[in-house]
């Protein structure tokens, strides 16, 4: 359904926003009316009648003053809490939801696929499932912006950011850069184009990449030579990684992590800040040498070792049981 | 303008008294002063933030500060707040001679700040800690089981040097003030019925001594155990 | 009107008092500086128009093919420094406050007169230093600074802009001072703080965010110039540190800025309010009472231009409640001006039909302003265009049109003149349709989900934008006007008489242009503001049986 | 500023000699390991410190009640600052980070 002046409403949380929103513009607009029309009527009920008529003696009233405090304090705190409703629903991700991720580089948009495939600018998804998005940035701030879905999420150097959509239409909706980010912000747009599951599923094998996320990430793994410490067999030298993923960690000097994205990430670009326990920190950096989606394809792969590693989670707890 | 006792008055005409102006004057700088509590707060804001993002490097970063040269540093500053608190004394009092003597006490004591505070830089100097291109940094602590990450322990180095440089650019601006107030006090334009600049920049200093006794601890004594 | 007066018609007043460039440039009279600050701010207005002027041509067509990408956004961002820090935060303060705020409370200068002329005298540096990054190529960062893309990634010459942005902050500093020390300390016997014009309230308001707020986006400032100058890293996640910091303290200023900028121009509207209906104000200490509310609330709120850019989701939330609060003394405000006109005596001169602009634009500016702050709706609007009419008509909408009311309203009490009532309710009435055509379409422009600061769109947006600069053109028209039949009445507008709207103030008991030191003697206040009754608010003590005296 | 009841010397060398023996303490405590209290007790006798040095050498102890609500205004507006600063970077990771387990049901 498409409301004059509304972009298209392609999702049930951009019902609620538009929802939300013309609930507020019809309070302002009946609120403004009123006071406008209130001015107008003293405006020419009062007009002066001789030059030096002055007006009657000043007036107050404590008990007005309450009522036209407390009264718009109601409608906008009220306004808040329905606000507040929809803003967390939109910010809590839904477990079924199929994470894609997005970089943003100075002036382009890079969108990476669970199944591997990379596209620029352009992003193809699957209609009715819920896309949780992993919002990062190369360089400067920029703004990942859908209008006809309502969503936009901060492209923030160094942070994950997420934010989730489920389209309910088909369709091919505008992309935007909403975060001012230099010369070709405005340069920095796409399109969101929303496939049938079939279509979508032609469209991945019509670009099949050369490998997955996860594939890629272990071709790097082995670049880097991250095997020599990270083995599968022993943990003598570093923990295992199979597994890893998503379990809370015992951290060397006490505390307790999660291993998320944000902590892969860290320990990556920054091994020293959290060590894990029982080990030493001989983890040189790779500060500058992995890009922002190589970091993604790495997470992706030790991602994919706790899914083939389930069931030999045993063998992995004791092996490593041994290494402390 | 001059009043019956021939001192040149310095009541300006649109006040009403001295007591008036003694007043505004006083605000005045208490006002300024909230400007100064909120202009290093935005850096105190900063370094608070920082140390708690990254503990572990800050902690080992301020290992390479003196705590001696600190803790005489503070004593040093007290010790001309103590001074100028005594000229604000005399002033009242009309004891001119005093009043130049404890004038040039916090001047002395003010420099010897500033001298501690340059030997101090020109020892990070030397140990390649001022941040930049040659920046060196290794982790001195013993007993700790990952030596800290140079990049964020050059990030405690600018703030340190930016916050105790700020500090010190405060410093010398207050040697100033107190340098004419001292050369005035020598020809005895403060008497007893006028002498607003001496508390007023009494007060200043006393603001320059705040800032240092919460920078001391937050720099210096953090993470020492 | 026989209002006991409190002169004596002299042909020598502050304008006639002294000549040649000295007497201007080394003035120490609190309504010469004002003037001083007049010209220069009004100049810089015209600068910052001209700007907006290429950037509305720039979106006549959806491919940007006036100006190339790089030269819009240096337009964008310059147009948004000069309007922000060189008018819109100064000029009310320092034109009208300077003027009338020691004439309001009966003294014969501000505390720190120096210090005042001082501030000019810095302001002017700073924004010499502004005009000179823009003569170097000006600046791209747009007037929020953000990092890390103006710290590290923007070659234009952010360093000379963020020294003249950090210069002309003391300026306003010095002047917030001055008029809190004044409004403390020299205010004439009997005038008791709730005797005080609402004028007087609102710039005390004002002060206090300027002296809080200013100094941390000084020190915001030195840290991006520390950061261009050394390449230290200071938000760069890579060496611990945290971009979304800079937002923090940026905005911990800039959110009480629009409080700086709005709060005057609410001063005035109460004056004009008052004066043109000859009334008293209605509820007048709950809207003393909402001008500090403004100022202390407008320092808890400054979360919500950050909801979409990773600040954790508690902390919005926190800031959207409080977002709320800070809106209902605005709102208490606009109905204690609407309830003023009630059995009124309301003449629609010039100045009353830009306090009716005023309200009509503030309740559209103070809704939209709502809902940005309501976490749902600013997710899909922010950064968006939406978000640009709200400020325009907060900015445009209500500090300018107090700006140009104020103006109409004191002009004859500041030159002595009057001005052409025709041209200027004709000029009044271009400004508010022109300003309403340009804006408004930027509204349906934002929801629809045109991004800010963008040099090309798509086609389909292309009607509301060409509306928008038309309605530019006739904004402009508007504004040009009255800078024609102000300097015409500076030489033919017919002599003004000391009280020509009959209004009651301490400011209209004294002689159009007033005399250097504003009083003969100092008055004594024996009646309540705006006091319509008894005609007058002060008395000269000799010409008065002691008796009377309260 | 202030009503002139002027503060005796003996008072002035007292609040001195307080404020050395306080730096003293405080670097003493520093070397002492109280566990996270080392921060707590170096910032309680930092302030502890100010609110000697504010309240004798800056005679606000006698002074008129604007400046000592003008001190307090400063003070309230910083630590306003800092606050709402933490209260986002502290509860900035409570909610879904990419690979966390959903927090709150979900």
């Amino acid at each position: 359904m498409k409301l004059p002046f509304f972009p298209e409403q392609a999702s049930a949380m951009a019902q609620q926003v538009d929802a939300i929103s013309l609930f507020a513009v019809s309070i302002s607009f009946v609120a403004g009316v009123g006071i406008v029309a209130v001015l107008t009527w003293l405006g020419l009920r009062y007009r002066r009648s001789h030059r030096d008529e002055v007006g009657s003696a000043g007036h107050s009233s404590n008990l007005l003053e309450i009522i036209w405090s407390v009264i718009p304090g109601i409608i906008f705190i009220g306004l808040f809490f329905w606000g507040a409703k929809i803003y967390f629903e939109n910010y809590r991700i839904p477990p079924d939801a199929v994470r894609y991720y997005v970089v943003g580089k100075q002036w382009m948009w890079k969108y990476q696929h669970p199944s591997g495939n990379r596209e620029i600018n352009d992003f193809h998804v699957p209609v009715d499932t819920p896309i949780e998005l992993v919002v990062t940035s190369e360089d400067v701030i920029h703004s990942f912006f859908v209008p006809a879905l309502r969503v936009k999420r901060d492209a923030v150097p160094g942070r994950y950011s997420t934010t989730w959509f489920e389209a309910n239409r088909t369709g091919t909706f505008d992309i935007f850069c909403a975060e001012y980010c230099g010369a070709e912000h405005s340069l920095m747009i796409g399109k969101l184009h929303v496939m049938e599951q079939h279509d979508y599923e032609e469209w991945l094998e019509g670009n099949e990449p050369a490998q997955s996320l996860a594939m890629s990430g272990a071709a790097l793994f082995e670049q880097n030579s991250c095997g020599t410490c990270h083995r599968s067999d022993s943990s003598a030298r570093a923990p295992i990684l199979d597994g890893i993923y998503g379990r809370e960690i015992a951290l060397l000097g006490g505390g307790v992590i999660v291993a998320d994205d944000a902590y892969i990430r860290e320990s990556i670009m920054n091994p020293q800040a959290k060590v894990v326990a029982g080990y030493q920190p001989i983890m040189p950096t790779f500060q500058g040498q992995l890009r922002e989606e190589e970091i993604l394809e790495l997470i992706s792969y030790i991602q994919s070792l706790g899914k083939k590693a389930e069931s030999r989670t045993e063998a992995a707890a004791a092996v490593s049981d041994e290494g402390e | 303008m001059s009043d019956s006792t021939g001192a040149t008055t310095r009541l300006a005409h649109w006040y009403r008294s001295y007591e008036e102006q003694t007043e505004s004057v006083t605000l005045g700088i208490w006002l300024f002063l909230v400007t100064e509590v909120m202009f290093f707060g935005g850096l105190f804001m900063a370094y608070t933030l920082y140390r708690s993002l990254n503990p572990e490097a800050f902690a080992a970063a301020s290992h390479h500060l003196s705590i001696f040269l600190g803790t005489v540093n503070t004593a040093v500053l007290i010790g001309s707040s103590f001074t100028v608190v005594m000229a604000v004394w005399s002033a009242e009092r009309g004891k001119q001679k005093s009043l130049v003597f404890w004038l040039g006490a916090t001047i002395v004591l003010g420099l010897a700040f500033l001298g501690i505070k340059a030997n101090e830089y020109a020892h990070k100097w030397h140990e390649g800690l001022v941040p930049g291109p040659d920046f060196v940094f290794h982790d001195t602590r013993e007993g700790v089981h990952a030596a800290a990450d140079p990049n964020r322990a050059r990030m405690f180095f600018h703030l340190y040097f930016g916050m105790t440089g700020l500090h010190a650019l405060h410093m010398i601006i207050g040697i100033g003030v107190f340098l004419t107030l001292m050369v005035n006090a020598i020809r005895g334009k403060y008497t007893r019925q006028w002498h607003d600049p001496i508390p007023v920049a009494g007060l200043y200093w006393h603001f320059v001594d705040l800032v240092w006794i919460f920078l001391f601890p937050l720099l210096y004594l953090i993470g020492r155990h | 009107m026989s209002s006991a007066a409190l002169h004596t018609q002299s042909d020598t007043n502050y304008l006639n008092d002294g000549f040649g460039i000295r007497s201007w440039l080394l003035t120490t009279d609190h309504k010469r500086i004002a003037i001083l600050y007049l010209i220069t701010n009004t100049l810089f207005f015209f600068m910052g128009s001209v700007m907006a002027a290429l950037i509305r041509i720039e979106l006549l067509t959806p491919e940007g093919d006036l100006v190339q990408p790089d030269m819009y956004n240096r337009l964008f961002t310059m147009h948004g420094v000069i309007m922000v820090f060189l008018f819109l935060i100064p000029t009310i303060p320092a034109v009208f406050g300077n003027f009338l705020i020691p004439i309001m409370i009966g003294a014969k200068d501000l505390a720190f007169p120096r210090l005042n002329l001082g501030s000019w005298y810095v302001f002017n540096v700073g924004a010499a230093l502004i005009f000179y990054s823009i003569f170097k190529g000006g600046l791209d960062t747009g007037w929020t600074f953000y990092v890390p893309f103006s710290s590290t990634y923007s070659a234009t010459n952010v360093m000379t802009a963020a020294v003249g942005i950090f210069i002309a902050g003391f300026a306003s500093i010095m002047t917030g001072l001055n008029f809190l020390v004044t409004i403390h300390r020299m205010r004439a016997p009997g005038m008791t703080w709730f005797r005080m014009p609402l004028f007087v309230w609102a710039h005390y308001a004002t002060s206090i965010i300027i002296l809080l707020g200013t100094p941390v986006v000084a020190v915001t400032i030195l840290m991006v110039g520390a950061e261009r100058v050394l390449h230290l890293g200071i938000f760069d996640p890579a060496y611990g540190g945290d971009p979304i910091l800079f937002q923090h303290l940026f905005w911990f200023y800039s959110h009480p800025a629009v409080y700086i900028m709005v709060l005057p121009a609410m001063g005035i509207q109460s004056e004009l309010v008052a004066g043109m209906c000859r009334n008293r104000v209605f509820g007048y200490r709950a809207v003393c009472y909402a001008s500090v509310a403004i100022a202390v609330l407008g320092f808890l709120v400054w979360g919500h231009h950050m909801y979409t850019t990773g600040q954790s989701p508690y902390a919005g939330t926190i800031f959207s409640f409080l977002t709320m609060l800070v809106a209902v003394p605005s709102a208490v405000k606009t109905f204690n001006w609407t309830a003023t006109l009630y059995r009124g005596s309301i003449s629609w001169e010039t100045p009353m039909i830009y306090a009716a602009a005023f309200i009509g634009l503030f309740i559209i500016g103070g809704t939209t302003g709502v809902m940005l702050g309501t976490l749902g709706i600013d997710v899909h609007v922010h950064d968006t265009y939406f978000v640009v009419a709200h400020f325009h008509y907060v900015m445009v909408g209500v500090t300018m049109m107090g700006f140009m009311g104020g103006l109409h309203y004191w002009w004859p009490k500041i030159t002595g003149r009057m001005y052409d009532a025709f041209w200027s309710k004709i000029s009044a009435l271009l400004i508010f349709v022109g300003f309403n055509l340009t804006f408004f379409p930027q509204f349906l422009l934002g929801y629809m989900g045109m991004p800010r600061r963008y040099h090309a769109y798509p086609e389909q947006w292309q009607t509301l934008n060409v509306l928008s600069t038309a309605g530019a053109s006739v904004l402009g028209i508007g504004f040009v006007l009255p800078a024609i039949y102000f300097l015409w009445s500076l030489k033919k507008g017919k002599k003004a008489e000391a009280n020509p709207w009959g209004a009651v103030g301490l400011e209209w008991e004294i002689s159009s242009p007033p005399i250097s030191h504003n009083f003969e003697e100092t008055p004594v206040v024996i009646n309540e503001a705006y006091d319509y009754q008894a005609g007058h608010v002060g008395v000269i003590p000799s010409t008065e049986k002691e008796a009377d005296l309260v | 500023m202030s009503t002139k009841q002027p503060i005796g010397l003996p008072t002035y060398f007292a609040v001195f000699a307080a404020l050395l023996v306080l730096t003293g303490l405080t670097v003493w405590v520093a070397f002492q390991d109280f566990g996270v209290y080392n921060n707590v007790i170096a910032l309680g006798i930092a302030v502890i410190k100010s609110t000697l040095v504010v309240l004798f050498f800056m005679h606000v102890i006698h002074s008129t009640p604007l400046t000592k609500l003008i001190l307090v205004t400063a003070v309230f507006f910083f630590l306003i600052l800092v606050a709402f600063v933490y209260a986002d970077v502290w509860t900035r990771d409570m909610l879904n980070l990419p690979g966390r387990p959903p927090l709150i049901g979900g």
